[in-house]
Order: structure tokens, then sequence, then C-alpha cells
């Protein structure tokens, strides 16, 4: 280094502190020359910091070594030196860009005074500082270095409340800073060294009482910054208080820096680790406990800030006990380094974007849902801090959990799925909050001009950067499996188009999309594809009925549709579970686009997110059984597999709305669009038989003990299917009743497929097929009544067939194919799964087929009798039929069902292939006819026969018209107790249709779900309230806290027995 | 009451673990390995007699540095913080009452004759004895920060006898910049010309004990004292009456 | 080959429509008997045999028809057609190839899936009336329905299991043999409950209140006149007979010639005639509650009893 | 007098020092004026600082400055860790800077509600 340029110095990471240090004592006096220069040197300044680190990290990845660099001239331990690695680089990066974007967004407030320049730049200079010091004293003052900018920044604020949460800071953080100053002294008494390398080669030298205490001071005194539950009120009320920019800076640059404090530490930690996890994971769930009942913006993301670097604490103690058993640096890089960066982004953007809206309370977001893109940026940042792809976050939550499950470490597990569930739950309540639009006249304008989000936007791009190198060094970074993503941008930059013809770049995108993807597959995948993708084809043509610009619709869609495509040829779980969740987020925020859709769609997103956590903890549970992550390799799971099996079907079954999970459903179905809802019963739920179907393959058959759990699932499937039917018989809404009857025919198919024989896949997979095609035309011929009635509730419609006698048709063929009577599709389906119960000995559940058939019934009569027949109301007599383009998409798939109606063997066979390698044929065909161990069905000969019988008084009756001329009567002309009724809501028996049977059995259906789903949010919240207890305010009770925390570590760890 | 209770008992646990500490506590009879190697090598490696003066500076550099910095960051904190706002100004309406009723409170009465002569005489002394604490650092015991401190005890000792003193301030942000600009480029010169960043020996060693030498060691206290004096002198200042102008 | 298919196709359709005239025929001869009875036990003297005759014809031949819709012409049209195909798919005659009918297209599932497409033709039809009575009477009929549906389904689950087939002519087949095989015997629990669904569906009291009969016009065929009455009169004669033999070949061991039919059939209905004699009418939700009690704890009994019959 | 002479002087710096350091805490979590409060604080660092240097003390040392007093060649032997008074002296200047901003909070929090009571400051919880 002697013979060092200017340039190689300026490279050199040594750079970053020179030119902090420089510029910082500099600014003062460019400041009396002029501030604008401040201004400039400082932002030159950072971003040289940027450049610094990027350039020697791009070295380090190109292989060169990681840079030690040592002062004095003297090596260590004799003198203070620092590190340049990848991990240091990464950080050191991704902390000075998120410095450098969040001057951007604090410029304003910053520039005001040259002393918050200089200390904003210090702040951050400390922060690489920590995480590249080698040396243990030194490690101390780079800390105080940033507390006491920190202390500064949020003093800068003059109203009393933050000055009072700054104090409460200084007190909180300087005690914690006197622990870690004693710890290093007596760490230095007992090794005679500073050098933290030093430290650990000779760590057998901490040793008795006082290595003991001290090491418990140096590792509390860091921990303590990183705010764990319960001493943490103090960082709370900061992040409350302080001015966003600061905040942000706190919540991810120095607790990154304290975190990698920790990090470098850990191999002294040794015992201490199992209380490290223990606090990390406390932390991480009550915080995320708490947020549930917190509406004020910016605490809230404290909680999710402290939560999240809970989780990291957790993530990085956990793997350290790992790491002394076998080698996992990459892991822990991947997992450690993810979500990192994850949370640095996303909170940092989503700090910055509550600094721009300025509501103090999350309900008063909505000022945003008129600027799409700020909402965007809101959305994608909690997507990434939730942990769902494509984000960092989310790969690094899934190497997290399977490295645990490998080590059978699923108490963590599920604490880590539960705490992403309930931080989930808060930050899509506040974005449902922002989605509501109010009134025009309310709308108070937020004076954000274009450039003030940009850090933000900026700060998302990094974070797709960053997922995609992560998914490409877990070698997942698949062309095919971003397709969706790629599509759905490139349809989004036409997005701003007007018009409805958007839809029709989409299909294209969608159809050569979804060939690319699903050509090369074969059997059950491929039969799925062409539901999915042929079939999601179809319904979504029906999107070009409406005319407005639907703003985010069609992009949506497309990485919908396509994420069902990636979902079919996924070859591994996490290929899968990517696909996923992929699609639960797309088809969340599609139905967010709905009428009153942000808050059904918030219940949904929660349900499908516990169902995806499920499925995540059975793959997880896999993976530990097996150590791979092949679906086809579930089958060798051994005795885990019970397990698997339960845990990945309870998730298929929540996502299908299965009986007390489908609290969801109804709404979710109602409030989204109109044709959108028709996707997501006939398509989408799809998506969940395709798990089961794949999982019972899988699983279910190729071992001897999937039974036990299949006979459950077959209860489960029958359960829901009767429940839904009864629910849906007393639902005044067109939408609700068929959301309901959707919830009760998926039952259906739950059970068939439970059924793990041939025939029952064939009833399932036939019942799937025909699913799609009676509720793709009944919700559509729904979305074609809404649009010329504009009303939802069927007792205030009546008479319709007059107007509309298409959508009638075909509601009526669609409902008899979905009865079962014969001789349409829906009697060989019922037929079959009847034989197959039969069969196997599941009587039971054969006799509530039976009866939950019988009551489909009534809902089904009601349907028609409400909406098309009895009496039309005055105000509907010139509506039109409904729109050429909803219709046609309807009338392909009644050919469909007429021609599987007289040919079922044209669908059974292709059907029947592809289950024969999973479970060998069992069907006999004799002729037309199917033959099974207990009756026959002769399909052609069944219609044959019903269309002979139809037509025989049919013609009848049309002789008779000849002969007689019938006459048509006008409305009222009925025969009406001897009077002449005059208006039809006298007249149209509708409303509460079935009261008598409501009052017979009605007490069956009592919303006991909602109930119980209710207690279940109450007592959250009430755990909530008991557990911020401790956040009284009183600085000094936070002081008690961090003494407190310390002396429980003290005991925790056994500190009585020295 | 209840908490009282709590910190007492939270304090008595503390005092548990201190005993244990000091239960466990011998006297060391040897030099650490680190204070061995600075007591072996120290005087023939950096040629400072003063071995604290050798750590402190060059040894662990780096911690000076930071230390200078973290000076500095404060002073410039304690600015932020005590600048006057100006009336009207939105962010904080109606909480300055504490300010007016500072400014009715009155003037401080005038010190007498023999303070003022006595602080004439005396300053320049302190500053002076300042100068030469830091300057034979590495020579006897004192150093830039303890020269830097008497400097400000200089200044304490004008404010407190002479509160309506007025102190230059752009004297102090240029010292203040200036010498903190220069340690850093003292220190930066330590990579090309020595072994490393704040490497002492960019300078001759010079006559083992005598004032110039030890390498850049004088340089750097320099440096240091001076920063030191006027950061400390700018806080005093700046708690005596809240800033306008800029740092 | 395709003429050789016609051809028999169209001799079953022979030999079809002789089985329906026969069944429609008597169905409407013991409709006028019941009716005779009913009134003798009220103290009156009734109809005469010919009046359910004259009554369809009558009604067949009258002058004007009107209509409400195309829904409500065809109304009648399923209507009749849900009759006269459930019987197409019941072997009548046991052991004869001629009354076997369609009863290769499907099996007793397929009968009793069949059932439903009248009911459902019918209340489309008189939905579309517009009358609310007649709405009432199908909500109140479809709801009684899958009331009396579950003892029915346990009961049908119980005589599969027993006899493991879903063939209704093999369930006739193995109650041949004398009256010690019929199922009654064998099987009395699951007859039991199919006999109390039977009360359900044949409409009479104290199960009768969504035709409502003794009231002025109310129930589903409120709005229906002339040839539309006439179609549906047609039905409930055929229906019924329909449903009694089916009743028949389940459990009183089919028939091997018209006359043992007659009989048989003639003695089923008698058992729900001579309830609805004898008890008051039911609400409609007091109605679906009885089915839910006893007929329905009856039907699980059969099903245990049946899985006993196959393991002893 | 024995027993006195016997505790090695480092300890009773030590003793003093961690009973300042109980001291302080006990003003920081017992004294709800925050200029009491910031005294606390700087008597825990104080001792600290005094447990620092009790730390560096070798039996029989001198300071660690190699002059005519200590020769080069017997310094190992004679003097006292020169570490961990350089570490003090660190840490003292820090716990300065603590302590300018901590009471330049005090001033701002009077000036904004005019009071110096912790328990005043309870404006943010839960």
């Amino acid at each position: 280094m002697v013979t060092a340029t200017i340039t190689d110095l300026l490279l050199h990471p040594l750079g970053i502190y020179v030119l902090a240090l420089g510029a910082g004592f500099l600014i003062p006096l460019f400041d009396r020359a002029h501030r604008g220069s401040a201004i400039l040197v400082f932002l030159l300044a950072l971003a040289c910091m940027v450049g610094i680190a990027g350039f020697n990290l791009f070295g380090i990845i190109n292989g060169a070594t990681a840079i030690d660099i040592e002062t004095a001239g003297i090596k260590p331990p004799f003198s203070i030196n620092l590190r340049f690695g990848l991990l240091e680089g990464g950080i050191v990066l991704a902390v000075n860009t998120a410095a450098l974007l969040g001057a951007w967004h604090y410029l304003p407030r910053l520039k005001e005074h040259a002393s918050a320049l200089l200390l904003y730049l210090i702040l951050v200079m400390g922060i690489n500082g920590m995480v590249m010091t080698r040396d243990l004293f030194n490690l101390f003052i780079f800390i105080e270095i940033t507390s006491i900018a920190t202390y500064a920044l949020i003093g800068m604020e003059r109203s009393g409340s933050v000055l009072a949460a700054g104090f409460k800071y200084i007190v909180a953080t300087s005690i914690a800073s006197a622990f870690f100053l004693l710890g290093t002294i007596f760490i230095y008494y007992q090794t005679g060294t500073l050098n933290i390398d030093d430290i650990i080669a000779n760590q057998e030298l901490i040793s008795g009482p006082i290595g003991f205490i001290a090491t418990l001071f140096v590792l509390t005194g860091l921990l303590i910054e990183l705010k764990p539950y319960p001493a943490n009120g103090w960082g709370l009320d900061v992040y409350e208080t302080a001015s966003t920019g600061i905040a942000s800076l706190i919540s991810v640059g120095v607790s990154a820096g304290m975190f990698f404090a920790v990090y470098k530490l850990l191999p002294l930690a040794g015992d201490f680790l199992h209380s490290i996890a223990f606090i990390g994971g406390l932390t991480f769930l009550f915080s995320n406990i708490i947020g549930l009942k917190q509406d004020n913006t910016k605490r809230l993301l404290g909680y999710s800030s402290i939560g999240q670097i809970g989780l990291l604490t957790l993530a990085m103690a956990l793997l350290a006990q790992l790491d002394s058993q076998v080698d996992i640096q990459s892991q822990m890089y991947l997992i450690v380094g993810g979500l990192f960066v994850n949370h640095l982004f996303a909170k940092a953007g989503l700090f910055w974007l509550a600094g721009l809206v300025k509501s103090s309370s999350i309900r008063g977001w909505s000022v945003i849902s008129k600027r799409r893109g700020m909402l965007l940026l809101l959305g994608i940042m909690m997507t990434a801090l939730v942990g769902l792809p494509p984000f960092p976050g989310f790969w690094a939550k899934w190497e997290l959990v399977m490295l645990l499950a490998s080590n059978d470490m699923f108490g963590w597990i599920s604490l880590i799925l539960l705490g992403s569930l309930l931080e989930a739950a808060y930050l899509f309540r506040w974005f449902s909050y922002a989605q509501q639009s109010v009134a025009d006249d309310e709308q108070a304008e937020i004076p954000v001009s274009f450039w003030q989000p940009l850090p933000v936007a900026i700060a998302v791009l990094l974070l797709f950067a960053t997922s995609y190198v992560m998914a490409a060094v877990m070698q997942v970074a698949s062309p095919e499996l971003y397709l969706p993503l790629v599509a759905g941008f490139a349809l989004w930059l036409i997005d701003g188009v007007h018009g409805r013809y958007k839809n029709l770049p989409m299909l294209v995108a969608v159809a050569i999309g979804g060939y690319l993807l699903t050509k090369d597959l074969d059997g059950i995948n491929s039969l799925f594809s062409y539901l999915l993708i042929g079939g999601g084809l179809l319904v979504s043509i029906a999107a070009l009925y409406r005319k407005d610009d639907r703003k985010g619709f069609y992009p949506l869609l497309a990485v919908l549709l396509l994420s069902l495509a990636t979902l079919l040829r996924a070859q591994s779980s996490l290929e899968f579970f990517f696909s996923w969740e992929l699609m639960t987020l797309s088809s969340y925020l599609l139905i967010t686009l709905g009428r009153d859709g942000a808050k059904p769609a918030l219940s949904y997103l929660l349900f499908s997110l516990g169902s995806a956590y499920l499925i995540f903890a059975g793959f997880a549970v896999a993976y530990g059984a097996t150590g791979s992550l092949l679906l086809s390799s579930l089958g060798n799971s051994g005795e885990s597999m019970t397990m698997i099996f339960s845990l990945l079907a309870a998730g298929f079954i929540i996502k299908m709305g299965g009986f007390g999970f489908h609290i969801w459903l109804p709404d979710a179905y109602a409030e989204a669009d109109d044709d959108f809802t028709a996707l997501l019963s006939s398509v989408v739920s799809k998506a969940g038989v395709f798990g089961l179907v794949i999982i019972a393959a899988q699983l279910g058959v190729r071992s001897d003990i999937g039974l036990d759990p299949a006979y459950v699932l077959g209860w489960i499937g029958i359960l829901t299917a009767t429940f839904g039917a009864l629910m849906a018989v007393f639902q005044e809404d067109l939408k609700r009743l068929l959301a309901y009857s959707s919830m009760g025919q998926l039952g259906y198919i739950v059970t068939g497929v439970a059924l793990m024989s041939h025939l029952g896949w064939v009833s399932a997979m036939y019942m799937t097929v025909n699913h799609f095609l009676f509720k793709g035309i009944l919700l559509l011929s729904a979305a074609g009544i809404i649009l010329r009635t504009n009303q939802r509730l069927m007792y205030k419609m009546g008479g319709l067939i007059k107007n509309m006698p298409f959508t009638f048709t075909f509601t009526m063929i669609a409902i008899i194919a979905m009865s079962g009577v014969p001789p349409l599709t829906g009697y060989g389906g019922k037929w079959m799964m009847f034989n197959a119960l039969m069969d196997k000995g599941w009587y039971w559940i054969a006799a509530l087929a039976f009866f939950s058939s019988a009551i489909a019934f009534l809902y089904m009569f009601r349907l028609l009798q409400t909406v098309f027949l009895g009496q039309r109301k005055l105000e509907h007599h010139e509506l039109r039929e409904a729109p050429a383009i909803l219709l046609i998409p309807q009338g392909v798939m009644i050919a469909c069902i007429m021609v599987v109606s007289a040919y079922p063997k044209l669908l059974l066979d292709p059907l029947s292939a592809a289950i024969d390698p999973w479970i060998a044929n069992t069907l006999v065909w004799e002729g037309t006819a199917m033959v099974t161990n207990f009756g026959y069905w002769n399909a052609p000969m069944i219609m044959g026969v019903v269309g002979g019988v139809w037509m025989v008084p049919l013609i009848l009756l049309l002789l008779i018209s000849l002969t007689l001329k019938i006459q048509k009567v006008e409305q009222f002309n009925i025969v009406f107790a001897a009077e002449r009724p005059r208006r039809p809501e006298e007249t149209h028996y509708a409303y509460n249709f079935f009261a008598h049977y409501d009052r017979a059995i009605g007490f069956l259906v009592r919303p006991r779900a909602t109930a119980f789903w209710n207690t279940i949010v109450e007592w959250s919240h009430t755990t909530a309230s008991s557990l911020r207890i401790f956040y009284n305010g009183n600085g000094q009770t936070y002081a008690l806290f961090v003494v407190m925390y310390f002396v429980a570590m003290f005991l925790l760890n056994g500190g009585l027995a020295l | 009451m209840i908490k009282r209770i709590f910190i007492f008992a939270m304090l008595a646990l503390m005092a548990m673990i201190f005993f244990n500490l000091v239960a466990n506590y011998t006297e060391n009879t040897t030099l650490s390995k680190l204070g061995h190697y600075y007591a072996d090598k120290g005087p023939q490696e950096l040629g400072a007699p003063n071995l604290v003066t050798a750590v402190v500076v060059t040894y662990r550099g780096l911690d000076t540095l930071g230390e200078v910095t973290v000076l500095f960051i404060s002073a410039a904190g304690v600015g932020l913080l005590l600048r006057r706002t100006r009336r009207n100004q939105d962010d904080d309406k109606g909480l300055e009452q504490g300010d007016r009723a500072e400014e009715t409170a009155g003037v401080h009465k005038p010190a007498s004759e023999i303070v003022e002569t006595a602080t004439e005489l005396l300053l320049p002394m302190v500053v002076l004895f300042g100068v030469y604490v830091f300057m034979n650092g590495h020579l006897s015991p004192g150093g830039g920060f303890q020269g830097g401190a008497i400097i400000a005890s200089g200044t304490m000792f004008l404010l407190l006898a002479l509160p309506e003193s007025h102190i230059s301030r752009l004297m102090i942000a240029i010292t203040e910049s200036m010498s903190g600009f220069s340690y850093v480029v003292v220190g930066v010169l330590g990579v090309f010309l020595a072994g490393g960043f704040l490497d002492n020996r960019i300078m001759d060693l010079g006559t083992y004990g005598s004032l110039f030498s030890a390498g850049a060691i004088p340089l750097i206290y320099l440096f240091v004292g001076l920063k030191v004096g006027f950061e400390l002198s700018a806080v005093l200042d700046r708690f005596r009456k809240e800033d306008t102008g800029p740092v | 080959m395709i003429f050789d298919s016609m051809n028999e196709w169209l001799s079953k359709a022979g030999y079809f429509s002789l089985t329906l005239l026969i069944v429609t025929i008597y169905g409407l001869f013991v409709g006028a008997l019941i009716e005779r009875i009913i009134a003798k036990v009220q103290g009156r003297i009734g109809i005469p045999y010919s009046q359910p005759f004259i009554n369809i014809l009558k009604n067949f031949f009258k002058r004007t028809a009107i209509s409400h819709g195309i829904m409500f012409y065809l109304g009648p049209v399923f209507r009749i057609a849900g009759g006269i195909g459930t019987l197409a798919f019941i072997p009548v005659i046991y052991g004869n190839e001629m009354f076997s009918n369609f009863s290769t297209a499907g099996d007793l599932f397929l009968v009793i899936y069949f059932m439903f497409f009248g009911q459902l033709g019918m209340a489309l039809g008189a939905g579309e009336s517009g009358h609310p009575y007649s709405a009432i009477g199908i909500a109140r009929g479809l709801s009684q329905m899958t009331a009396y549906e579950v003892p029915f389904a346990l009961a049908v689950i119980s005589i599969v299991i027993q006899y493991d087939t879903l063939s209704l002519t093999e369930i006739v087949a193995a109650q041949q043999g004398g009256w010690q095989n019929w199922t009654v015997i064998t099987n009395w629990v699951a007859t039991l409950a199919a006999m109390l669904a039977l009360l359900g569906m044949t409409g009479y009291s104290p199960f009768d209140i969504f035709l409502a009969p003794q009231e002025i016009p109310i129930g589903p065929p409120t709005e229906f006149h002339s040839a539309y009455l006439s179609l549906l009169q047609t039905n409930r004669a055929l229906f019924g007979a329909t449903k009694l033999i089916l009743f028949m070949n389940l459990f009183f061991g089919g028939a091997t010639g018209w006359g043992e039919l007659m009989i048989k059939t003639f003695l089923i209905y008698m058992v729900a005639i001579i309830v609805g004699v004898a008890f008051p009418r039911f609400r409609v939700d007091q109605a679906i509650r009885f089915f839910f009690k006893i007929p329905t704890l009856i039907g699980v009994m059969s099903i245990i009893y049946a899985q006993m019959l196959l393991t002893a | 007098m024995n027993m006195l002479t016997d505790i090695p002087i480092s300890l009773i710096v030590l003793c003093s020092g961690l009973g300042l350091i109980l001291i302080g805490m006990w003003g920081m979590l017992t004294q709800r004026n925050i200029i009491r409060m910031i005294i606390g604080f700087s008597l825990m660092d104080t001792g600290i600082h005094m447990v620092m240097v009790s730390i560096g003390y070798v039996t029989g040392g001198t300071a660690p400055i190699i002059n005519d007093a200590v020769p080069i060649a017997d310094a190992v032997n004679r003097v006292v860790d020169p570490v961990p008074s350089a570490l003090v002296l660190t840490a003292i200047v820090i716990g300065l800077g603590v302590t300018a901003v901590m009471l330049a909070f005090a001033v701002r929090i009077f000036k904004a509600r005019n009071t110096l009571n912790i328990d005043e400051c309870t404006e943010s919880k839960w």
C-alpha cells in the first residue's frame, strides 16, 4: 500500500471514512461560503460512499479476496483493523444506498441546517464502521458516533413529544452502551486483547464468572440496541414521533449496524445462543401481535421494524447454533442477507411514504387511493415485507424454514409462520385503508410531486434486482418462473391506454405464455393446464364487456393466469410455492379492484396466507424428511407422511373455502369484479384442486398409511358441500349465493379426491371440469344481470326471462348440469362419486352427499325463480339482453356441457389416462356404458331417452297451440284472491324465500364460523393490549426494562449458579 | 411504589452481579498481551516515550479519530438542538414560553473589576498551558484531549467571568473544520508515506524524547488539541446563549 | 347395423308406450279408487271411476289456452317428461324383456335423480306464471323434498349395501323365491324408513301443505288450466304409480306380472292413504323437522343394520 | 490495618467504580428530574471509567512513560497497562459528548413544555 495512488485510496473501503470525515469536517466551512455547496458536498460524499462500497463488493464477488484494512502500519491485534468481506460489503452497500435514497427524502429538512447534513453523513459513516471494524472498543466508538448523531437528528424536530422520545432513547441506549463498555473492558481483562478475531481465537481465556458476565454485558449491550421485547418502548416512541427521514435510518441503518455487530460477536455467544434465539422469536411474535392493535402509521412501522429485526436475530441465532454442527455458511448469507435487504429497502420505503403522506393514522391513508403510483409502491413494499414473492424476503424465509426443517426445529417454523401471518394482517389492513377511495370533495390532495416518491421507487427496483440475484443463487431463477411477472410488467406499461381493448394483448400474452409454459406437460398437469389456461382464457374474454379503463386489472390478470401455468409446471416445492404465492397475491389485488373489495380482499388474503403457510410448513416437513425439494420425492417421506399430507391438505382446503375456513369466500367472491368472480370460482379455485390431487397422488396413494387423513378429508369435503349448500339457500345476494354454491361444489371434489380410488379421482376430475363449465356460465350470467339491473339482491329482480332469454337459458342449463339431474353432465359426476363412495364403504358420506345435493336444488331453483321468473319489476321492462361478449363464452361452455353429456367418454378417457399412472384403471366400458361394481351408466342412451320423452309432450303441446291459438297475457293477469295486483313488489314471492326452511333447520347455519373467527380476532387484540402494557411512555420504566433485560438474561442463563 | 421495589430489586441483582465480578477479580501482576507489546515495542516503533500517547495516536489511532468525530458531532448536535428558532415558525408554535421567560429575566450583573483584570491576566496563561500539554503529549502525561480541555476550561473561565464577552463563531468554525480536516489528511498521508492510515511515521521519528520527535504525533496532537479546545468552547458557548448562526 | 339398432330402439319404444299406457290408466284408476275410499271414510259418496279420465279429456280439449311465457308453456312438458322418463328407466315386470323398458341406460341412482327432472321443470313453469302462491308452493315442496330425501337416501344406501348393486333388476332378482326374501322382511328397518319417506313423497296429509289441495287454487299448479292442466293431471297419476312401482321393486319383491304389480302397488299406496286420512296436516317446517328426527334415525339404523347383515 | 493494606489497590478502585455505577443507575431510574437523571448518567459513566482504569493496573506498576525513570529495557516489568488508560481517555470524551447532547435535550424539553419532570413526557405510548 506504500505505492498507493489517490485513486486507489479513494476506491479503497477506507475511502468511505476519509470522505465522510473530510466532508463532514468541511461542511460547516462550505456552508459559510454557500449553503448549496455544502449540500453538494454532502450528496457527493454519500454517493461516493455508495460507489466505493459497490466497487469493492463487485471486486469481491468477482473473486477478489476480502479486504483487510490495517491502520497505523502495525499488524493487528496491536492495531485496529477493519474488514470488507462479502457480507460486510453487501451490508455496507445496502445501507449506504438506503442512506443515499433516504437523504433524497430527508433533504428538504436536512438542508435547513448544515450541521444536520454533517450529522447525517457521519451517522452513515458510523454504521459503516460498526459493520467493518474488527476491534471491540472501536466498535464501541462507532456505536457512539452513530448514537450521538442519531440523538442530535432526532432532536432537530422541536415538538415536545419528539424531544421526550429522544430523551428516553438516549437514556435507554446509554445504559446499553454502558453495559457494552463494561463487558469490553472485562473481556480485555481476561484476554488481554481487543481484536475480535484475536478474542475469538483465545476464547478459552474468557472463563469463570467474570467471563460469563463480561460476555453477557457485551451481548446484551448490543442486543438491547436491537430493541428486543419488552425493553424497546424507547425505540417505538422514537419511531412514532421522529421525522421519517431519521426514523427510517434508525430502523434500517442503525439496526443493521447493531445487528452485524452482534453477528460478529456470535462466536463468543456459545450457550447464550439459545436465549438470543428465544428473544428474537419472542420479539418477532409479540411485536406482530401488538401491531394488530396499532393505528398510528409510524408506530405501526416501528412494531414492524422491531419484529423484522427480531426475526433476523432469531434466524441468526438459530443458524449459528446449526453452524456449529454443519457448514451452512452459504445458506446463512442467503437467509440473513435476504431478510436484511428485504427489511432494509421495504421498511425504509414505507417510512418514506409515511413521510410523504403525513397521515398519522393508517385510517387516513385513503388520501392516496387516487394516486395509483403511490398505492402501487405501498403495496409492493408491504408485499416485500411480508415475504411474498418475488421479493428477497420470500427466498430468505424459504431457505430459513427449509434449513430449520432439516434440523427438526418445527417449533420455530411455526413461530416464524405465525408471526409472518400476523404481520401481513396489520400491514394489509393498512393497505386496505389506503385503497378505500373517498368521495371527491373529501379528497384532500396531498402535495407530493413526481420526484418525491422516487427513492421509494428506486428501493422497489433494488428489491426486485436483489430478488433475482437470490433466485439465481438458489438456482431457481428460470425465465419461465418469472414469465408471469414479466408479462404483467409488459402489460402494465400499456396500462395507461384507455378502453377495454387492453384485454386483447392480455389474452394474447396469456395464450402464448401459457402455451410455452405448459406445452411440455403430461398427465394430470396437462389436463389441468387445459382447464386453467384454456378455461382462464375463455372466461377472460368476457372481460371485454367492461368499457372502463380498469387500471391494473389486465396486468394482474396476466400475472394470475400465468402463475397458474407456472404452478402446473413446478417440479420442486419451491417453484410450486413461489407460483402459489404469486397467484394468491395477484388474485388478492384483483379482488381489491372490486366495488367494495378492500375489506373482503383482506380476509381473503389472510386466509390465503394462512393456507399458504400451512403448505409451506408441509413442504418444510417433507424437506426435513426427505432432504429433497422435488415434488416427486414427497412420497419418500416415510413416517412424516401423515403429517405432510395433513398440513398440505389443510392448506389447499382453506384455499378452497373448506368448512370452517370458508368465511373469506362469500365476501371475496361477492365484492370482486363480476367477471373476475367468474374466473375466481371457475378457474382459480381449481388450483386448490390441483394441489390436492398432486399431493394425494404423491403421498396418499404410494403409502399405506395415507388412509386415515384421507377419511378425514372426505368428511371435510362433504361437510363443506352440505354447509355450503345450506348457506347458499338463505342468501339474498346473487353473488353470495353463487359463492356458497362454489364452496359446496368444491366440497364434493375434495371428497372425490379423498377417496383415493381410480373412480373417485375420475369423478373428482370430472366434477372439476363440470364445475368450471357451469360455474363459469352462472357467474358470467350473473355479471350480465348485474350489469343490466345494477343490482345484486335477487328479490329486487324478477321476470327477467322476458328481457334476457339467452341468459336465462344458459343459466337453466348450467343449473341442470350442476344439480346432477340427468341427462346433463352433473349426473355423471354424482353417479361416479356415489359408486366410488359405496365401493369404499363410506356410507355416511354418501348419505350426506345425497342430502346436500337435494339442498342444492333449493338454492338453484331460487336463483331461477327470483331472478328470471315471477313478476317483472316495472323499471326492468326496458332492459336489454346481456352483451354478446358475455354470452359467447357461455355459449361455448354450454356446447361443451352438451357434448360431454352425450359422450362423456370423450372426457373420461383422457382423465382416466392421466390417473392411470397413479392408480390402476378400474373403469369398465361396455359399449357406451360405464359399468362399476354396483351399477351402470349409459350416457348417450339416457340422453336419447330423455330427449325422446321430452319431445313427445312438446310436440303434443305444440299441436295444441297450433289448433287452439295460445294467447299471451298481461303481466298481472293472474288469479289472485279475486283481486288484480298492481305492483310487482306485492306479487313477487322472493324475499326470504325459504323462511320455513330457516325455521326448521336454520339453526345449523347460524354464523358460528364467523363468530369463531371474530373471537380469535378479539382474543388477539386482548393479547396485544396486555402485551403492550409495558409501553407506558415513561422513560424511567423503559430504562428499568433495559436493566431488567440484562438481569433476566443473567438469570435465564444460570447466573445464580455462578 | 411497586415500581420502586422493582427498581431496588433490580439494583440489588445488579449489585449481586457486580459482586460476582469483584469476588473473582485478581489484580494483574503482568501486562496483558497488548500492554506487553506496546511497552516492549512502542518506544522503538513509534518513538514516543508516553505509551498512552503512542496507543492513543497511532496504535489505536482510529479510535482517536472516532473520538474527535464524536466530539465534533456532539458539538454540532448541541448546536443543532439549541439553535434559536425564528418566531412564528410553523413547526412549534406556542411551545417557546421558556424563551420568553428567559428574556424577561433580566441581564446578568456585570463582573467586578478584579475578576475582569484577573481574567485578562490568567486567560493567556491557561491557553498557553493547554498548548504546552498537547505539544508535549508524546513525552509526558497529557495530550491533545487534555490540552484541549484546558483550553476549553479557559473559555469556561472567560464565560463565567465575563458573560458578555464575544467569541468569534467564525474563528471557532474555521479552526474546528480545518484542524479536523488536517487530521484526516495527515491520516491519509500515512497510507502514502508510511505503513497505513494514521501511521505517525510519515515524518522522521527524530530524537527519542525530544519535543519534535515521534513522527507526526505532535502534529496530530496539535490538531486534536485545537479541535478539542475549540469544540468544547463551542459547546459551552452554545449553552450560554442559544445559537442563531450556522454552526 | 344402424338399421338394426334403429329397429331395436323402435321396438323398445313401442313396448314402452304400452307400459306407459297401462301404468297411466292404472294410475288414474287408482286415483279415483282412493278418492272414493277417502270419501267413504268421510261419509261422502265420492267421484265416479270415470271422473279422472273425464277431467283429463275435458281439460285437454278446452278451447282457450293462455300463456304467461315460454317457460310457463314448457313447464308441463318438463313435468310429464319427468314422469315418463322416470318410468322409462324402471324395469316394470321382472323377468319380462318387454316391460324392462330402458333400464339398461342407468341404474337406481339414475331413477332417483331423474325424479327431480320433472319437479324442476314444473317449478320453472309455475314460476313464470308470476303467481306468488305457485312460488310458495314450490318453495315448500322443495324444502319438504330435501327432508324426506334423507331417510329415503339412507334406506336406498342400506339396500345397496345389502344387495351390493345399484341395478334395479338385480335388486328385484335378489328378492325372488318367496315373500321371505323381500326387502321388507330382510331389511325391515330400511323399508320402514323408506315408507315414512313415501308419506312425504306422495303428498297426502299430513305432508300435503305444498299442494294444499283442499284450498281454492293454491300450490304450484295454481295458474295452470286447459291442456296444461290436463298434462299435469296425467302426470300426477303416472308419476304416482311410477313411484309406487319403484318402491315395490325395492322393498316388496317386484312383480312378475301386471296383476301382482297392481295389487302390490295398491297396498303400498294404501299405507299413505291410511296415514293421510288419520292425521291432520303439518306445517312445512314441522314436516321438515319430523323427517329429520324419527325417519332419519331409522334410516341411520338401517345402514347399520345392513352392515350387520353383510358381516353376519 | 494489615487487612486493609492487603486489599489490592485496584480492587478498591474497582469496587468504588462499580458502586458508582449502581448509584448512577439508581439516579437514572428513580429521579424524576431530567437534570438529575443526567447527573445519574454522569455518575454511572464515571464509575465505568474507574472500572476501566482499575483493570489496567499492574501490581507495583508505574505510569507508562518510558523516560529516564523507566528504562526501555525494563519497561515491560515496570509500567501499568497503557491500553485501558488510552481507552478511558476516549471513553471520557464520548461520555462528555453524550452528556452534552443530553443537556441540550434537557434545555429543549424545558423550553417546549416548561417542565423537567420525566413523568410528564409520556404522550407517546402503547
